[in-house]
């Protein structure tokens, strides 16, 4: 045998016998070693957006999957992925949904800087949470403080202060309720959208009519003449119109309500009208985000 | 004492003065990639230590006794094959082997943890995939290997030389590594500019870390001349 | 039945703390005047820490001075007498300086009220017997104290008998009568101690015997002697004794206190109770004396109007309900260059924009700043100088507090102890680049997920 | 089957330049980055020894992607490209022996340079040959690109070379920025420039914001 | 226009558009679908990496083959090419792998192949990294005649200032029986004193080091291997 | 974000809220703390403009300048409004200036000043945030740049028989055969060196001042003297003629140590940097001993003569871990949530 054929024989045989000696060790031990997972487990957290926004109230999205598995969490809680996502997970886990809709969360306070009364220059911290915690620098205790933590805490770029009193953006917004948990006066809240528009109240002072009046030019008086148009959806529970949304149906006679309204508190809320799309007809829209983290690469789990 | 000087020194030398990261700039990936939180970095830099000591034993062992011209396996073989005596230089095949070793002793690994110590899988094992392609691994091997191949006989290292460098390499990656997730730690608490937040921050404090590291530059020869005599 | 008085053995100060600018001067001398009526109060339901007190269904038209309008929400509580004698109007709702947003029984006072010569004696004035007190049970005193409606009178405004409750699990041994008003230009306590020491030192007497206490120690600080003098006398030939204690901001907070007069740590997170104290503010033990021995609920209470933005300042005894600026009306009213009412003083109080809100039975001042007073420099970056950890009396690390609060980073705030802040406002005050360091721990406190 | 809807091999070829750039957009392949980009010379040489193995290795995971076991994948792949990263080695070393000895462990260091065994796995295993050629091109000629960014900045500013030739004789001989040659300087380079690409793509995008919404009102307001 | 504005509104919308219609699936009984145990033969599963290692294999020997002894030319050629340098008189070189055991050394020869000196390679640690060089010596092995750095990383500007000619000329002429000693002096070689280059007196030093070192460990050999060729 | 106003109804003067507390130490304020150190900073200048003359003046007006103008800039690119008010940017460039050599080049001296601000504070979000102390960070990137410029040969500038011809104390250290200068001229600064750090005696001058200013905290220099002392006394009872020999710098005494080079400048001016050392007592004490012992370290056996910029700045990247090392227990124990952990 020539030289040559000696070390191409050599190498390869080298190379052969180092991959049968791993490969055996490596099999013998996936058998010997071997944990049972639950297969389903990658697949629901596969449908799962991953976002890991957390308003699950799980710390990210393979969490809330672990839950669904483990702890037999309902599979509806996804409020980014929506109806989808439910089935999806629904499907993998062989139980049903019964109904699901998305949730946007809604601005309880419509009053613009102007519309608040009895404002008093504030010195120090300039955000929501510091301010809530010092009396008097508006008249109105329930309302927006204008100082936009929901708009920082925000990463889909759907809330804005738009005049001191912060506006969703509903084709931005994705429902993940970053918002609703930053807001220290909880005038933000997760509603169940049935509709492309839903009927909202926009304030949240609980106080007499007389003393809203002396705080708020367009603040719920606690009229009640919303809840008598609809005694059946509307309740005014502390001089406040509470909506039951498990009874709302697109279908009600719902613009009545609105009319009877004798301040600005009821408003439509939601995908914006032809005539507003008019007005952004130029604006492109972002197509809908995902976290940034959620590259092609990460997939692989190779770094290196 | 001579020879715990010259040990002494290699571990020095690649755990201080050429730390891996800061001089050589391997393992940047889970330098920059699981630096954010101390207890994770810590739990990647020993994690990292334990598989460059594995993974060095096996590179040297493959490399000593079958690799390099003349080792003792394929000589044995090439004499079983044409009946006579020579040599043999199989070194073509020593990056396809050492990536074999440390993919396999990484996932035997996972596996092992897995079974037994599963709350330490949980807090040590998701950082063993990442491991396989952490080029501070196979640098130590081809740092070895540059060591047992082609050098003269009298300076060929054994074993003792090459789990020495890869534990003390090891232990500088985890200080570098260490030092950097505290240095993010705090940078959390900062108003970092947005542009400069992540990765591009990480990179300068890498820079002014290395800066400051260049400091200990030298240190080995001085030690060197006290330890082992000038000339 | 006298026993020989314990030995405070705290060593009269405390690590670390501040001097502020003391401002006392203002106020200190001069005497308690008592307010003219009102026009109209306004009783908050909820003056104290814990359950609101209840109004019942129907108010009663006509009020009467000492009667009770509302009653305690459960047991952790305290109810709310008329002030005063009068027509009793609607319930509204008012903002309390600390942001509390609660129901307020409004009374117009009838044109007939007491002379002020006959408040001041009611309240303040005659012979409190400090030395032959009557003997009463201890549960009878507790149970005076719940129906006078006593909270705290030094600003915390925790129901008093809450803490005169006797719990076999925590012996209480000494009661600490706190007269360190260490809050600048506050001195109403001050005024107190000098003008009623023997009702301060009976009240404490028979919430000594309330909580089975067998010392008492009244713990004033050493820029007020003439109070100590006043009180050394009232307290001759009792087990009560009196004890200096340095003139530190902020010795008057009960982790400081403790210490100071007793040697005793009250651990992170505890009461004085853990340590076998209970601390009353010298305006509480007045109460509890006029309660029990009078048998007259907390109806008035001494504020100071104070500070270089009041044309006279002045120490009052004002209805509890009255409007802060009928207080600020009876000291020469607001000057010019006031640009911040606080509520209570300057280091711990609340700064107040409306003036219609009601004193309440915590307010112990009201001090009005002015420009001068305020003028900070503008707010940069913390360089962490580290001052702030030099002043804090708690051993804290306020900028790392503060600074992970301001970055939602819970972890960095738990693990440097967020919740044991007390929040007496050192570390702002001293911090150079003017960040407002309590405000932000105050939030990250509220903000600090649970578990 | 998955070459229809997956992207087209000329999209993965541009994709690989700037948007996907695997080292500015995806971090990936840094030690290289840092590493050989002392000067123009060992960076190109680098970045071609870089397109070598990973059109190569995509190439062959291509071929082979229907035989592939979902767990020894990643085996395969890392063993495909050790063959051809050790090929490039010896060619290097054969036949530009200066500059096989400048770049040193650097070039066995491709076998874990994350750029191939990433595209390794996004590409070459789930799309054919073509588009996985593309791919490989595109995203060496992205890593030529990060690679030359580096080495120009740090050449230039370290000796007044660029290729070894005077460019800039404010920074040559003594006057040159020594620190830029050396591990810190590649550290501090490739950290203001991140941030400096950071910093132009929000710019931009703010830009193209404002310019649409500018549009939008004008619109409107015609409206 | 007006047909670009409607697809660009859809794609965000597409949650809120699904809104209203109420989904329904049907149910069916979880069950728990763990992972099993793998089966089945070992290597079986393996064949792809047992055939890919053999091919691999034996194409890098082939590689190797094709290749390997232009490498290790390559690597001769570094140091041979400075033997005419480094050797005075010297045209040409051989390596010798026998002289020392375990050692590698050069012959340095004139066009008459006759044996005019040494070429020694050396290697040891600088100020920043390894530092690889080659001494060339009499046919005695009793004076310095050259020196050759092949590989260095020391300070730019600075330490490798040692790759210099004016540095390295210095060491020329020095015998090799004193030891060589870098110093902020002029250089002597009675005493074995170089001049230190000002600012890298570490890298100097380490030079010098080196080449004592080396020149200690193969001094007698060469100068016992040179005596009998001297006498041919 | 500006405060909201709405216009008061009552003729009443305006009053406005904010938190606790209301009441404010009026004489603390960041630039009166930058204040502090440019006093303490005179002694030193002093000493560095009699030994060196208008080389002093040069170099240290080069680095204030260039450092106040890459604040200006950098700060614009960032978009925020520069604060060269607080004083800070210029305590960066004097210190920057004092630690270059006399004869420093003015274009080295304006790339450190540039480097310090840039890449040592800018970066990192400015005033507060760094975690490396700025100057030396510029220093370091020219000290290995230029070292040509900078480094030992850089002081031996052949005039006229001044100072400027000697080596440094700490270079001659390094050549066993050489002499040391004398213990008393190095520590009133008529030495070579670099400027403001020849004078011991001013350091300590200017330095007590600022700890008695509580300005810069006494754990610090305590520290890093403590550890020098330390480690160089044991060294001088152990060391033998052979190790000398291998290791020239081995021989430095304690004094040599101490008056020799930047330690005290560095332990009073560089070290004591509040933004980039520890915010507790024990941690600043911890530092302080680190800073001491790798400047013991890095002279003696680095290749570098001075040791004092890279442990500072190593101690620097060690100061995150050192404050989580020492977080304070409260007064009354930790938290009850935190003890059960």
């Amino acid at each position: 045998m020539s030289a040559i054929t000696i070390t191409l024989l050599l190498a390869a045989f080298t190379l052969l016998a180092m991959a049968v000696v791993m490969g055996t060790i490596l099999g013998v031990a996936n058998k010997v070693f071997h944990v049972p997972v639950d297969v389903r487990l990658e697949r629901v957290a596969a449908s799962l957006p991953g976002a890991n926004c957390g308003a699950c109230d799980y710390v990210g999205c393979g969490e809330y999957a672990e839950a669904i598995l483990v702890k037999g969490e309902a599979i509806t809680k996804c409020p980014v992925g929506g109806p989808a996502v439910a089935s999806a997970v629904g499907e993998i886990m062989g139980v049903s949904v019964e109904e699901a809709f998305p949730v946007r969360p809604v601005v309880h306070c419509a009053a613009t800087t102007a519309q608040r009364l009895k404002q008093t220059p504030y010195h120090g911290e300039q955000t929501c949470n510091a301010a809530n915690l010092v009396g008097g620098i508006q008249g109105c205790v329930y309302g927006c403080l204008g100082l936009g933590d929901c708009v920082a805490v925000c990463d889909y770029d759907a809330i804005h202060m738009i005049d001191g009193v912060a506006v969703i953006d509903y084709i931005k917004c994705i429902g993940c309720g970053a918002c609703v948990k930053a807001c220290p006066r909880n005038i933000i809240s997760q509603v169940p959208f049935k509709a492309d528009r839903i009927l909202a109240v926009q304030c949240a002072n609980k106080d007499f009519g007389k003393e809203v009046q002396e705080v708020c030019e367009v603040g719920c008086t606690g009229c009640k003449s919303c809840a008598r148009a609809n005694p059946d959806l509307i309740s005014v529970v502390d001089n406040l119109p509470v909506f039951d949304y498990t009874k709302y149906d697109p279908r009600m006679s719902l613009q009545v309500i609105q009319d009877k309204c004798r301040r600005e508190s009821m408003v439509w809320l939601g995908k914006p009208t032809p005539t507003e799309l008019a007005l952004a007809a130029n604006e492109t829209m972002p197509a809908r985000q995902e976290a940034e983290f959620k590259t092609t690469v990460d997939q692989t789990e190779w770094r290196g | 004492m001579d020879y715990l000087a010259q040990l002494l020194l290699i571990g020095l030398g690649a755990g201080l003065i050429h730390n891996f990261v800061l001089y050589y700039f391997v393992g940047l990936c889970p330098f920059m990639g699981v630096s954010k939180k101390i207890d994770m970095a810590l739990g990647m830099g020993l994690a990292v230590t334990f598989v460059i000591a594995i993974a060095s034993t096996l590179s040297w062992g493959l490399t000593y006794y079958v690799l390099r011209p003349g080792a003792f396996l394929s000589s044995w073989a090439l004499s079983l094959i044409t009946g006579q005596a020579g040599e043999v230089d199989l070194t073509v095949l020593a990056y396809l082997v050492y990536i074999f070793s440390i993919a396999s002793s990484v996932q035997f690994v996972e596996m092992y943890l897995r079974k037994y110590f599963p709350p330490l899988y949980k807090s040590f094992g998701i950082y063993l995939p990442l491991i396989t392609t952490n080029c501070a691994i196979l640098f130590a091997c081809l740092e070895i290997m540059k060591n047992v191949v082609g050098v003269d006989t009298a300076a060929v290292w054994g074993l003792d030389k090459a789990l020495v460098l890869s534990v003390g390499g090891g232990l500088g990656f985890t200080l570098a590594i260490v030092i950097m997730a505290g240095i993010r730690e705090e940078l959390e608490l900062a108003d970092t500019p947005k542009s400069m937040q992540g990765a591009p921050i990480a990179f300068i404090v890498a820079g002014i870390l290395a800066l400051a590291f260049m400091g200990f530059a030298g240190i080995d020869t001085s030690l060197g001349k006290l330890m082992l005599g000038g000339s | 039945m006298l026993e020989s008085p314990v030995t405070a053995p705290g060593r009269g100060t405390f690590t670390r703390g501040i001097h502020p600018f003391e401002g006392k001067e203002l106020a200190a001398d001069a005497p308690i005047e008592v307010l003219p009526t009102p026009k109209q109060l306004l009783l908050p339901v909820l003056q104290h820490i814990g359950a609101p007190a209840k109004p019942p269904p129907k108010l009663d038209k006509d009020a009467v001075a000492g009667k009770e309008i509302a009653g305690p929400g459960g047991f952790v509580s305290a109810p709310v007498h008329a002030s005063v004698t009068g027509k009793v109007g609607k319930i509204v709702r008012v903002t309390l300086p600390n942001g509390r947003h609660v129901d307020a029984v409004a009374i117009t006072p009838d044109p007939e009220q007491p002379t002020p010569d006959e408040l001041y004696a009611a309240v303040l004035g005659g012979d409190w017997p400090a030395t032959d007190l009557p003997e009463h049970e201890p549960g009878a005193i507790a149970d005076a104290v719940k129906r006078a409606g006593i909270v705290g009178m030094g600003g915390a405004a925790f129901p008093t008998h809450v803490k005169l409750a006797s719990n076999p699990a925590k012996p209480v041994d000494v009661v600490l009568v706190n007269g360190c008003e260490c809050e600048p230009y506050l001195t109403a306590d001050y005024r107190v101690m000098l003008e009623a020491p023997r009702g301060i030192v009976a009240g404490a007497l028979l919430a000594a015997r309330a909580a089975g206490a067998k010392a008492v120690v009244v713990a004033v600080e050493t820029n007020k002697p003439r109070a100590i003098e006043a009180l050394r006398t009232a307290a001759r030939g009792t087990i009560a004794t009196v004890k200096e204690l340095e003139t530190k901001y902020p010795m008057g907070g009960e982790k400081q206190t403790v210490p100071a007069a007793l040697g005793r740590t009250i651990p992170t997170g505890g009461l004085p109770l853990d340590v076998g104290v209970v601390v009353i503010n010298v305006g509480t033990a007045l109460a509890i004396a006029r309660a029990v021995l009078r048998e007259q609920p907390v109806t008035h209470r001494v504020v100071t109007v104070t500070g270089h933005g009041v044309h006279a300042p002045k120490n009052l005894l004002v209805p509890i309900g009255a409007p802060y600026a009928d207080l600020v009306a009876a000291a020469g009213g607001l000057r010019k260059d006031a640009v911040r009412v606080v509520s209570g003083g300057p280091m711990m109080g609340f700064a107040v924009a409306d003036l219609s809100v009601p004193v309440t039975k915590g307010t112990s001042g009201i001090t009005v700043l002015t420009r001068s007073d305020l003028a900070v420099a503008e707010q940069t970056a913390c360089v962490r100088c580290g001052r702030c950890v030099d002043v804090c009396p708690l051993g804290l690390v306020p900028t790392k507090l503060a600074l992970a609060a301001r970055k939602s980073i819970w972890d960095v705030a738990r693990r440097y102890h967020i919740t044991a802040c007390m929040e007496c406002g050192c570390c702002a005050y001293t911090c150079p680049a003017s960040i407002p360091l309590v405000q932000l721990i105050r939030m990250g406190k509220a903000r600090l997920p649970r578990g | 089957m998955a070459q229809s809807d997956g992207p087209t091999p000329l999209e993965r070829f541009i994709n690989g330049i700037l948007p996907e750039n695997p080292v500015y957009r995806q971090m990936l392949g840094l030690c290289p980055t840092l590493a050989v980009t002392a000067a123009m010379k060992p960076a190109m040489t680098m970045a071609a020894a870089v397109l070598f193995v990973l059109v190569c290795a995509n190439i062959m995971v291509s071929l082979i992607r229907h035989l592939l076991q979902p767990h020894l994948r990643i085996l395969v792949f890392t063993l495909t490209i050790a063959v051809f990263v050790t090929i490039a080695d010896r060619v290097l070393a054969a036949y530009v022996y200066g500059m096989s000895k400048a770049l040193g462990p650097y070039v066995p260091l491709i076998i874990v340079n994350c750029i191939i065994i990433a595209r390794c796995e996004i590409c070459a295993s789930k799309q054919g040959v073509l588009p996985a050629i593309g791919d490989a091109v595109g995203q060496s000629f992205g890593n030529a690109v990060a690679l030359a960014s580096v080495a120009t900045v740090r050449e230039i500013l370290g000796k007044g070379t660029w290729f070894d030739l005077p460019v800039m004789p404010l920074t040559s001989g003594d006057y040159g920025w020594s620190l830029m040659i050396l591990p810190p300087g590649a550290f501090l380079t490739l950290g203001l420039l991140l941030g400096l690409n950071v910093h132009i793509q929000t710019v931009q995008a703010r830009r193209k914001r404002e310019a649409e919404k500018a549009a939008s009102t004008a619109l409107a307001t015609s409206a | 226009m007006a047909e670009e504005k409607d697809p660009k509104l859809e794609a965000p919308l597409a949650p809120a558009a699904e809104a209203g219609e109420k989904v329904r699936l049907p149910v069916v009984v979880p069950t728990a679908q763990l992972t099993k145990r793998p089966t089945g033969n070992v290597l079986g599963q393996a064949w792809l990496v047992l055939v890919l290692a053999t091919v691999f294999g034996a194409g890098l020997a082939g590689v190797e083959y094709a290749l390997g002894p232009i490498i290790a030319q390559n690597r001769l050629n570094e140091t041979l090419a400075q033997v005419p340098s480094l050797v005075p008189g010297a045209t040409q070189g051989t390596a010798d792998d026998a002289v020392i055991e375990g050692r590698r050394v050069f012959r340095a020869l004139d066009a008459d192949g006759k044996l005019v000196g040494w070429v020694v390679p050396g290697k040891g640690q600088g100020f920043a990294d390894k530092i690889e060089l080659v001494v060339g010596l009499d046919a005695k092995a009793e004076t310095i005649t050259g020196l050759f750095v092949l590989d260095q990383k020391e300070t730019p500007a600075l330490g490798d200032n040692i790759t210099r000619a004016d540095f390295r000329g210095q060491f020329v002429g020095f015998g090799t029986g004193v030891p060589l000693d870098a110093k902020r002096a002029p250089r002597d070689p009675g005493t074995g004193t170089i001049q230190a280059l000002t600012g890298a007196t570490i890298s100097s030093d380490a030079v010098c080091t080196i080449v004592n070192q080396t020149v200690a460990a193969v001094k007698a050999p060469l100068a016992a291997a040179a005596s009998p060729v001297a006498v041919n | 974000m500006t405060d909201t106003t709405a216009p008061k109804a009552e003729a009443a003067p305006a009053l406005e809220v904010a938190p606790s507390p209301h009441a404010f130490d009026l004489d603390l304020t960041t630039r009166g703390m930058m204040r502090d150190v440019l006093l303490a900073l005179l002694p030193p200048m002093a000493m560095a403009i009699y030994t060196f003359g208008w080389l002093a003046v040069l170099v240290v007006t080069v680095t204030t300048a260039s450092c106040l103008a890459a604040e200006e800039l950098f700060e614009r690119l960032r978009g925020s409004p520069a604060k060269l008010g607080d004083l800070s940017a210029v305590v960066t460039g004097v210190i920057l200036g004092l630690t270059l050599p006399a004869t420093c080049p003015w274009w080295v001296a304006m790339i450190a000043g540039f480097v310090a601000i840039g890449i040592g504070k800018t970066v990192f979000g400015s005033l507060g945030q760094n975690v490396f102390n700025p100057a030396m960070v510029g220093r370091a990137f020219v000290m290995i740049s230029f070292s040509k410029f900078l480094g030992a040969p850089a002081y031996q500038v052949a005039d006229a028989a001044g100072i400027l011809s000697q080596a440094t104390p700490l270079t001659v250290a390094r050549d066993a055969n050489a002499v040391m200068p004398e213990l008393w001229p190095m520590f009133l600064g008529t030495v070579n060196g670099s400027l403001g750090e020849t004078s011991a005696l001013a350091c300590l001058l200017g330095g007590l001042y600022l700890c008695a200013r509580r300005t810069a905290s006494w754990e610090i220099p305590f520290g890093v003297i403590t550890a020098v002392v330390l480690f160089a006394g044991l060294t001088q009872l152990v060391v033998t003629p052979t190790a000398i020999a291998a290791v020239p710098a081995l021989r430095l005494t304690v004094f040599e140590h101490l008056t020799g080079g930047a330690l005290v400048f560095g332990a009073f001016y560089i070290a004591t940097d509040p933004v980039t050392s520890p915010i507790t007592g024990r941690g600043k004490l911890y530092f302080g001993l680190g800073v001491g012992a790798f400047v013991w370290l890095i002279r003696t056996f680095s290749g570098y003569p001075e040791g004092v910029m890279f442990a500072v700045l190593l101690m620097n990247a060690l100061v995150p871990l050192i404050n989580r090392g020492t977080v304070p227990v409260p007064v009354g124990g930790p938290t009850p949530a935190l003890a059960k952990k």
